[in-house]
């Protein structure tokens, strides 16, 4: 497949699989809801497009295109979403901590900020043991105000570790602009810790993949770390819980103003029709396989809600001791 | 006056509205609290504006901490945390700073801050970083602490909470954020540190907390023709109303503690402990907790095995009166 | 093998040395570690190199996840905490990420990182900020606490919190850092769970936590002549070993926990709690304890005064047995 | 006085003040020890000289020298570490924690990074309340790690608050040299922050004096936060136990070129000599006054070590409950 035509079925596959993931939603069969990727997808796929299976990511409560991108199974994916032992995490985590650590996927974490340090460990990790491994960190605009992400910053930088810190700048952080949370400019936070920084257009996965190689290319020769601010939106709310809300923080012209740069249009545009018609049916099977898979998978068992708490076996004292 | 029915967030919601109006002194701090999306700031930024309902970026140590300075200078904050762990990011500025002023300083000073978390504990589907319920940890610390269980009491102890010279916690169930109070009478503060009998009995007392009144009090209802059970609600957690859990053991001799948190060195363990030491029972006296360390796992029908709910209460009642 | 002198603080390092020589894998993270400048890494980055002995800054948190991050990856690592209220700081990282990780990804990896904080609970005239012993919190929390009481057993704690593969917290007493063992064995690892019994009695069993085993020995010197004493070292918080505890009360059935930590939700509380659930006594229990919510005030009388002492456990031992 | 002179007493007082409270450490009469301010006088007078009584100030645990130019009573001052009732705290706080709210010193504080947040908080207070009211904050170069100072670096340019922020660049966190611990500059972190900052002589208590009532002066008339990095550096040990181990982190050159620039030596050569003995004999007497009154001042009872715990009065269970 072409470079063009990989992106474009990631993307494909993300939004495909959201939407999917949306419907599971409002059927019950996603309980708690999710944070929806779609208008953002073009980050993912540009970025994990520069990444080989062994580097390492750490992901958001917003993680699904970047755990799709980087290359985990759509059906253990949506089964995790489904609460069933064939999930990534046997149902144990959810939308919110989908993980594939054979995949270099750390998690998503439902801790704005979280992952910006353990990729950092991930990173220092990679270069004790000798790997040229690099680890890549997604958090939105809401948490460069994060403060454990900024002492991060500062310990990738420090030591020149391999980590490329991708800040997903969607404009608002839930309800609040990033305009009103943030002073400065984000490229200049980043710069504030000596972190070579680039905007990009994350709406067009060809320039973010181009930024993303250039900054994993110098990490992974011991150039040290990169922020990359990718400039995107995202279409939907901030959760699905969102949807039955009047959403007054963001006007209707200007989402209709992102939407009509989404980036499976910019994308798509770049591919043949017939390709571009091809891959689509190929992801919605793909997509309909998943959800099949998903619904399949058997509900884990009552008696065990607490297997792998600890890892060494140890059982804990249960609700009632008789 | 009539009965009229109040929900329980509706009841926090106009607890801050008549604290903010009574007082203006009082403020607001917290993450898109401006349009209220936990519902329990509605409207109260439109009502007293934006720099006295502040939306905050994502950087809640700050945030908390800048409560505890304001505070120092006359404000009285509400600080509102949208996750119940965010409470152990913000630890170190609640029980290292806010909770140590007065007396590191000898007494010049006292820092009112009310920390709430709408919907702690488990809500359904959002996994293992976002269903702690630490009330127990802060009691430990010895922060004030308040778990309203019935509307009613959610408007009365908040007002306490705000009035009271020093930080205080208060957590509103996520199980109970949705239930409706019949109001009967004009609301008023209640005091801090006073539990209530929510039903009378002479067989065995069940101390439940929060959401877990409700459990009970259906508990009560089933085993009526079998059993009397009194059950005492302790409303704060720090101070305890040791006298009032006195009286009601005094009529019961019997004794069981419901509470929606791990179970070693949790509420639980303390009301145990105290009566053991201090009080006489005529049988043992029996815990229903979150197992040790618990953490919820994503599928429901795991998250409800990890939690206490009305059955694994019934068992251990009948096992007390046995 | 003849007795030798082996002081607690040594004996820590040591157990950090053995480790890293016998484990690549093992590797320091903390401030100020390089110069070992609270004795317990003295020597090690002479012996391991800067770069597996790391100085931190001052950004505890992020460093905490960095060492979850490196230990996705493989590594081993140990974080020295220079102050025990650092871990209220990183609470988030310990309490909310390190240690729900093999849960939520569905036993996908484990979090094997060791904290230590050596000199935990009061050092004379550090006054509040730097003088808690919050180890009840972590074994409410879920994660294994460790707190050793002699220089033997913290050679043999710390080893196997070293190998253990879930997140461990050792608590290193300022009150028992400065002395010392005879040793007459090889010093071995001590398994995790398992507590000691210090001295054999039959009257009553005091269960003493980190530095207030020497003080209960004392006091069941003191008393030997009106009661015969035993001490119960749990040597391990969580998990606690229960077994042995119900061995030692089926001799006494008497029991006093004397445990240097607040009062209420401690682990004095867990004890009686579980005590009076599942064993049997004559008398009821005591905690001697520091009050609820404790401070430390800065004079030295003052923070002695809180502080839980031999007179004190004499007392209550002596209340137990009337 | 002049402002030469007034600078030049300012910090001959600190500096006599702390040798004699090491001579009291030595002594025995101060427990804990503290950490010396020695070198750094220029930082807190010059600061300190550009502020009103009413202004805020929060400080560190290198506190002396902060909290004496703001004002606060010397005698007091040393009787708080002595641990009198006739302190500033009552001898509840202690070096790391001394404070007089009376004179806007918000206290010193044990832990690296706490003040900026609390002193956005005072700012914010100030601002809510009609004041013209300016607020401090003063850290060191390691604080600059500390995620929740950067949080609060946001805060208070978002809101443009009366802040200003006082790095005093000591080039070293204990052992760690700053160029270990920080990327980038100095400057370059505040900028990131789009904090306007400006580097000044710190041992030069004029340069420091007109570079802080520039920024007081564009803060107090709604200009906005400022960030001082003062230059500077500790003459002795990071702490008084250091005295007694090899520093071996600094050499002797480095330490002797340093004390060449004693900021008592470049003020006073700015003086005629006889206004210069005047004002050490002045100084000379209430420091020995201030000892005086410290040692006279009666310890604090051990009953009363609770005091203060709660603003209201609480009293909470103690040790042991009888
Ligand atoms: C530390 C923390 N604070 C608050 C929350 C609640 N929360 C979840 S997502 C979110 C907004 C995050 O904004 P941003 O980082 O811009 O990511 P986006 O949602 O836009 O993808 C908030 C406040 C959280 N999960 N973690
Ligand atoms: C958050 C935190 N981490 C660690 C410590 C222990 N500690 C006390 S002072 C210090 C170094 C501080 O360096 P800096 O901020 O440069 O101030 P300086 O001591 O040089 O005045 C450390 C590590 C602490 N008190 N607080
Ligand atoms: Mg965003
Ligand atoms: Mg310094």
């Amino acid at each position: 497949m072409t470079r063009a035509a990989s992106l474009y079925r990631t993307m494909r596959l993300v939004r495909r699989f959201e939407e999917r993931a949306i419907d599971l939603v409002t059927a019950g069969e996603i309980v708690g809801g999710i944070h929806p990727y779609i208008g953002q997808e073009a980050v993912a796929a540009g970025v994990c497009a520069a990444l080989r299976r062994t580097d390492v990511i750490t992901s958001t409560h917003r993680g699904h295109g970047h755990v799709l991108a980087k290359g985990a199974d759509p059906g253990r994916m949506m089964a995790e979403l489904a609460g069933r032992t064939t999930g990534l995490n046997r149902g144990r985590g959810g939308s919110m901590h989908a993980a594939d650590l054979s995949l270099g996927i750390l998690g998503a974490n439902g801790i704005v900020g979280a992952g910006g340090a353990i990729a950092v460990g991930a990173a220092w990790a990679a270069r004790r043991s000798g790997s040229d491994r690099v680890a890549v960190s997604f958090f939105g605009d809401g948490a460069l105000n994060q403060g454990v992400l900024l002492e991060a910053f500062n310990l990738a930088r420090l030591w020149s570790l391999p980590v490329v810190f991708v800040c997903e700048n969607n404009g608002y952080a839930t309800t609040l602009p990033v305009d009103a949370s943030t002073a400065g400019a984000v490229l200049g936070r980043a710069a504030g810790f000596a972190l070579p920084a680039v905007r990009v257009d994350g709406m067009d996965a060809e320039a973010v993949l181009d930024a993303a190689a250039d900054a994993v290319r110098r990490a992974r020769s011991g150039g040290g770390p990169a922020f990359l601010e990718c400039v995107t939106y995202r279409f939907r709310g901030h959760h699905t819980n969102e949807a039955g809300k009047a959403a007054t923080y963001r006007t209707e012209e200007e989402i209709a103003g992102w939407r009509a740069r989404d980036p499976l249009l910019v994308q798509g545009a770049r591919l043949p029709a017939d390709v571009r018609a091809g891959l689509d049916a190929e992801v919605e099977e793909a997509v309909a396989a998943a959800v099949a898979y998903a619904l399949a998978g058997p509900v884990p068992l009552a008696a065990d809600a607490l297997d792998h708490l600890y890892a060494d076996g140890l059982v804990p004292r249960g609700k009632v001791v008789a | 006056m009539a009965g009229v029915a109040l929900s329980y967030l509706r009841a926090l919601n106009r607890a801050l509205g008549d604290e903010m109006d009574r007082d203006p002194a009082v403020c607001l701090f917290g993450e898109d609290v401006g349009l209220g999306v936990s519902g329990l700031t509605g409207g109260l930024q439109r009502r007293f504006g934006a720099d006295r309902v502040v939306d905050m970026p994502l950087s809640e140590q700050a945030f908390t901490s800048m409560a505890t300075g304001a505070a120092l200078c006359g404000q009285r904050p509400v600080v509102e945390f949208q996750i119940p762990s965010l409470l152990f990011l913000t630890l170190e500025q609640i029980a290292n700073q806010a909770h140590k002023f007065s007396l590191m300083t000898g007494g010049q000073c006292s820092v009112p801050v009310t920390y709430v978390v709408p919907g702690s504990g488990s809500r359904a589907g959002w996994a293992g970083q976002h269903s702690d319920h630490p009330y127990g940890m802060f009691a430990h610390l010895g922060i004030k602490t308040v778990v309203p269980s019935s509307a009613v009491d959610a408007y009365g102890l908040l007002v306490s909470a705000i009035r009271d010279p020093d930080p205080v916690v208060v957590f509103a169930p996520a199980g109970v954020m949705a239930t409706r109070d019949v109001q009967t009478a004009p609301l008023r503060p209640v005091p801090l540190g006073v539990g209530r009998v929510r039903r009378e009995g002479t067989d065995v007392t069940v101390v439940a907390i929060g959401h877990l009144v409700p459990a009970a009090l259906e508990v009560a209802g089933r085993l009526a023709a079998e059993a009397s059970i009194e059950v005492f609600d302790p409303r704060t957690l720090h101070p305890f109303d040791w006298a009032g859990l006195r009286a009601s053991l005094e009529r019961t001799g019997r004794l069981v503690v419901v509470d929606d948190s791990n179970r070693s060195c949790g509420i639980g363990a303390e009301v145990l402990a105290t009566v053991a030491e201090e009080m006489t029972l005529r049988a043992p006296p029996k815990r229903v907790t979150r197992p040790d360390g618990a953490v919820l796992p994503y599928a429901a029908v795991l998250d409800r095995a990890v939690q206490p709910d009305a059955d694994d209460l019934e068992a251990a009642v009948r096992a007390v009166l046995k």
